[in-house]
């Protein structure tokens, strides 16, 4: 029973996100940095460059690549995590470059690497979605130059009942998971996966909750970066 | 950091396979929304508890079965466990290299293993041998042969083919009689990819090579979704992955004759 | 008991292949490719090259180097085994590599690579023999050039007798087991390897009867690339 | 063979370090035996059995403690274990790469680690579960989230002050409620670099990359020595080597303060 | 893929044993038939329940047994198991790098241990100390130390002389006095090379490095073939072979009589 | 009890040394080679250099770069070791191969790697100061330029006395170990460690006993020195 008299385990209401917290410019060495707590999640997301890319064979003479490495402390989970990657993160780690890709000039920036270092320091439950939108404020306080700001959201489904944002406990017990990251200016889809089980309409009822989830967690992703903006003048 | 290798088409290609686009054309003169001719095979490996061969167009790619006894996850004692591995070996692609799994194979073992588990086409809670002791654990693994594009789709069929026909191997372990691996009914996956605003099922190499999107599908025999996967470094509108979705449905029923036959 | 009134436990007498099966060019992708059945094995060869040799500093300023790669695939045998190279398939990959090298005219291609990678799908003994064999196939298909087609065949003893081609009963029950690649034209050894217990006159025998194996499989290596030749001529 | 990286510091910068050093003045403007400002945060990682975030300075490491259940040592049957990893993730430095921990790594960790295990911080004696069957293993893992220099001081703080306040997770596994680790006194560690014959404590990055020769030593509450490392191409003189003891031994005193509040 | 390494040798070097070899003569002025002189030291390591250092000419190897207790394999649950590798470090030669065994030094360990194995040198069938449960597993270790060629008869004749006295470690497991690890008798190894069609045993460094085709084969006592290994990328003629293993029965006898001092 | 009468288990006063042989120039192939016994300790020490690091972009244009390389064969310890490095190994690697550099003129050659190879054939506590000490020589023997040949030895403590030079079992059973190496001309400390508990005046004591070992030692680094020299002139 995840749910009763439309109230979620946790009290949220079914189109209703886990607090969350943004802060920017948090590190003192990468060239951008982002840390963030959704619900129980804490990650540090930092960029590093454009730089030049090393060995010069990996370079695209064309245009900057993306790498974006997201990585699970080994103490973020309840049994312990070995270190290093391992074949989730691998592909998380993928779907997360390519759908950074999409919004940067990277033909601005040819020979070079845009690193995206996302580190998930405590989980629980959509930390791939809340490391896109780490690594995407980071980007932007890199000075990256993007067309948008990506933006990442699951919606869900939990006892036959479509909610956004997905607690552990929801998608451990629940019945469909479908994390969704957008440029929420045009809301074109960045990245796209799900896992479960959905009837066509219960795709798209979902698909647009995760898109409104997408755009409110939006503006708490501007708001950190002008926060950070404003200390820089009041300093 | 696992730097995502650079695809070099040559400009003559690309302008030429853009020209064609627009004009709704394929490099190979298939229409937008045909499938290559697909093949299965069965049964093409003796030593595996179950294969099969599938070709869609000039990709092959061969799916063995194999089960072993192992200890069931904590949290599931009653349960056998599955797991879904893919090799892209030097044999099939000139850009293929040996070596542990890289990221694109990892993500095609992936996604085909969410196709299988979200489906539940394999009734693992049959698997149970002693309950929190030993279990049977289903291999799949994926070993593609020629690569001319969308592995997704091929190793997924060759995957719901190879364990359709497989078998429990008791005798091996003096257990008994061999049976049937307890199967429901399969996924079927159907790929798409995008490029220069055109989407195409079904993407062969150069049109994979120029693709900007890649989307993936895999439905259950309701036509419910199962498993999806955007892939590559460019988007889709949500109109287009409705779109892509509806698509599906209408391939996923032809494919899964083909499975049934 | 493995050979009874001179008929094996297969049938076969001392002197008998197991049924073989060759196809050239099965491959859309390789510049040379082979399918073969030898008994229970199915194997599948591919060739590329030659091609540039990378990382620069492995070229051979004086000719093409081949790399042969023997590769087991995890279901090809009865428990599986684990994907990636270990001991016994790097041991293979090495002599395999030397044999071959042993025919192919590499001096005319320097700063080069030749790679056969050799996929054993479905196994029941004498892997290696019948690797080598489809690997030469697969490289008369990529218009590699070579001084002989070579070939490859297995004798062994079982129960006290020479016989030819160890079926997998033989190979693990019997005394003996003596694989050897040929260039047939002059009868030149390019392998052999030997395990087991052999006297000098036995290892003669053995020997002789060996070369006589590879002598009968190299017409149907002959055949498959004719096969493939009339198929073009015929299209 | 591990070829220690080369590194690069202009040499604008060097000369102007050098300069400095020659009056005996440090390039953030602090004495010779001034740390940074350091912080300690304790409990932020909720999954984490015990955690702490330490600065110093623009230097932030995480330190995360796990336990688990496993077989003790043939040769301390009735003895819990532990372990500690570092990472040096490219997050916190654009010189850190990814990859399997390289020898700094190994070297940062096996340092921190001897400071606690000689010390006896934690009572491993108390970690016994089943004697030579079941014991509590401690697993110190070592985060590095900003790199600006004496991540041996910084990581050593943050494992005593995670440790100072994690639990038995007795509860996960069923075992009863969570109860404290056992732990006595901490060890505290003082790091000193010498450039241009000048020592200094607690060196920021600039310093480190010039320095030439480095030293650690790990203090119990007694002031008496429980661990010791030299580092770097360099070398001490035996009184520089007693010096920094003896230094070491009143900064230690007031991080101490630190760690109890 | 393994790439094997190109060996570089100067072409005045080439040419000098070119010349040598046309006239029937080697490098260091031995015979065809002649090997370096051999030197065998047993029990040179403490540590190891077995060793023999080897030398062959300049070549040096040092073989070391250790014995630990594991579990037999499922198919000979009443025998001990063996397990054979090489090291090739770069302390031996300019041309040898760390790292996991290459190739080359699998080969080496692989080749020495058929010859074992295949002779029954080792009496695996008294090695069982409970059935199906635990048996000694005998660790062969091979470390080079000094290359000048021929490392395939040195390891061989290390490993023989080092199982020759090697014991059974009962003590350290706490089952009684130590014992004579049983053997039968050892396996000889004899190796030749060819270049410029002169085939010569016991081939130096220079040899090995112009050397077309290389020969090894292990005889037991009577004389008998145990093990063979063509390798390199050249060719031998039919009646080179056979003229090999005779000439090999000869040497295996000479060198037996050093094993049995 | 590890001390009785001020005399320990093996029968040496607290300042005693084990016995040491050492022997220079053993190996043919390296440029510079050492054999060294002390106590249980067997080791074997070459070196490799100044020659071309490669690959190049590892080359320091200022200097060379000083390698060291400690391993244990798999058969030296009681319990037989994988091969290949583990943690411990690769601390010491370092602690080493920063020991070494500090006395070794390497701004004579540019570009260029000195490898230092340090193989523990048989362990008997004490296998760092060893490999050092034999590298020393190792190094001496191949010619490279030093300021002072290094040397090392280690103090420690047990049932509270301070004593010269542990054994395996002190080792375990005691109460301190402290590994040092220096410059002998003028006792600059190159490598110091430390693990135990030991006040401050015992610190001082056990410093000023290792250092008296080490000069100890480095008489017979000499004299192995010399004598290859001997031997050469003999010769």
């Amino acid at each position: 029973m995840l749910i009763k008299d439309g109230i979620r385990m946790d009290g949220r209401k079914p189109d209703e996100l886990r607090p969350i917290k943004i802060e920017a410019g948090v590190l003192y060495r990468a060239d951008g940095s982002c840390y963030l707590e959704w619900g129980g999640n804490k990650i540090m997301a930092a960029v590093y460059g454009p730089r030049e890319a090393l060995p010069r064979h990996i370079q695209d003479p064309t245009k900057a690549i993306v790498n974006a490495r997201y990585n699970m402390a080994s103490f973020s989970v309840e049994e312990r995590k070995r270190p290093g990657p391992d074949r989730r993160s691998t592909e998380i780690s993928k779907v997360t470059s390519e759908a950074l890709e999409s919004v940067i000039f990277t033909e601005l920036f040819p020979r070079t690497t845009i690193d995206v270092c996302i580190e998930v320091l405590d989980a629980e439950a959509g930390t791939r979605c809340a490391g896109i939108t780490a690594a995407a404020v980071a980007l932007a306080d890199a000075g990256i130059p993007m067309r948008d700001l990506p933006v990442a959201c699951a919606a869900g489904k939990i006892d036959g009942t479509i909610v956004l944002d997905l607690s552990s406990e929801e998608d451990k017990e629940g019945e469909a998971d479908l994390p969704v990251a957008i440029a929420p200016r045009n809301e074109e889809i960045l990245l796209l996966q799900m896992d479960g089980h959905l009837t066509y309409k219960e795709f798209e009822e979902a698909l647009e909750l995760a898109i409104k989830g997408c755009k409110e967690v939006v503006k708490l992703q501007r708001k950190a970066l002008l926060n950070k903006y404003k200390t820089f003048e009041v300093e | 950091m696992d730097i995502p290798e650079v695809k070099r088409v040559s400009a003559v290609k690309r302008d030429h396979l853009a020209r064609l686009a627009k004009e709704g054309k394929r490099p190979d003169g298939r229409g937008p929304d045909e499938y290559r001719p697909i093949k299965i095979e069965r049964n093409v490996i003796k030593k595996a508890e179950g294969s099969a061969r599938v070709k869609i167009g000039n990709t092959m790619v061969l799916a063995g079965i194999k089960l072993e006894v192992g200890e069931p996850y904590p949290d599931s004692p009653e349960e056998g466990a599955m797991s879904t591995s893919a090799e892209l070996p030097p044999l099939a692609s000139p850009e293929f290299e040996p070596g542990p799994p890289k990221p694109d194979a990892i993500e095609l073992a992936r996604v085909v293993d969410r196709g299988i588990r979200e489906s539940k086409y394999i009734q693992l809670d049959k698997l149970c041998i002693e309950p929190g002791e030993k279990v049977w654990i289903v291999f799949i693994d994926l070993h593609i042969l020629d690569y001319d594009g969308n592995l997704f789709d091929a190793c997924s069929l060759a995957a719901s083919a190879a364990l359709q026909k497989a078998v429990i191997p008791n005798e091996r372990y003096g257990f008994g009689d061999n049976e049937p691996l307890p199967v429901t009914s399969p996924p079927v996956s159907c790929t798409f990819v995008k490029y220069e605003n055109f989407i195409v099922v079904d993407p062969n190499l150069d049109e994979e090579q120029i693709a900007q999107a890649r989307f993936t599908v895999a439905l259950d025999k309701n036509g419910d979704i199962r498993a999806m996967q955007k892939g590559l470094k460019g988007s889709f509108t949500i109109d287009e992955i409705k779109n892509n979705i509806k698509r599906a449905q209408i391939h996923a029923q032809k494919i899964r004759k083909l499975l049934e036959e």
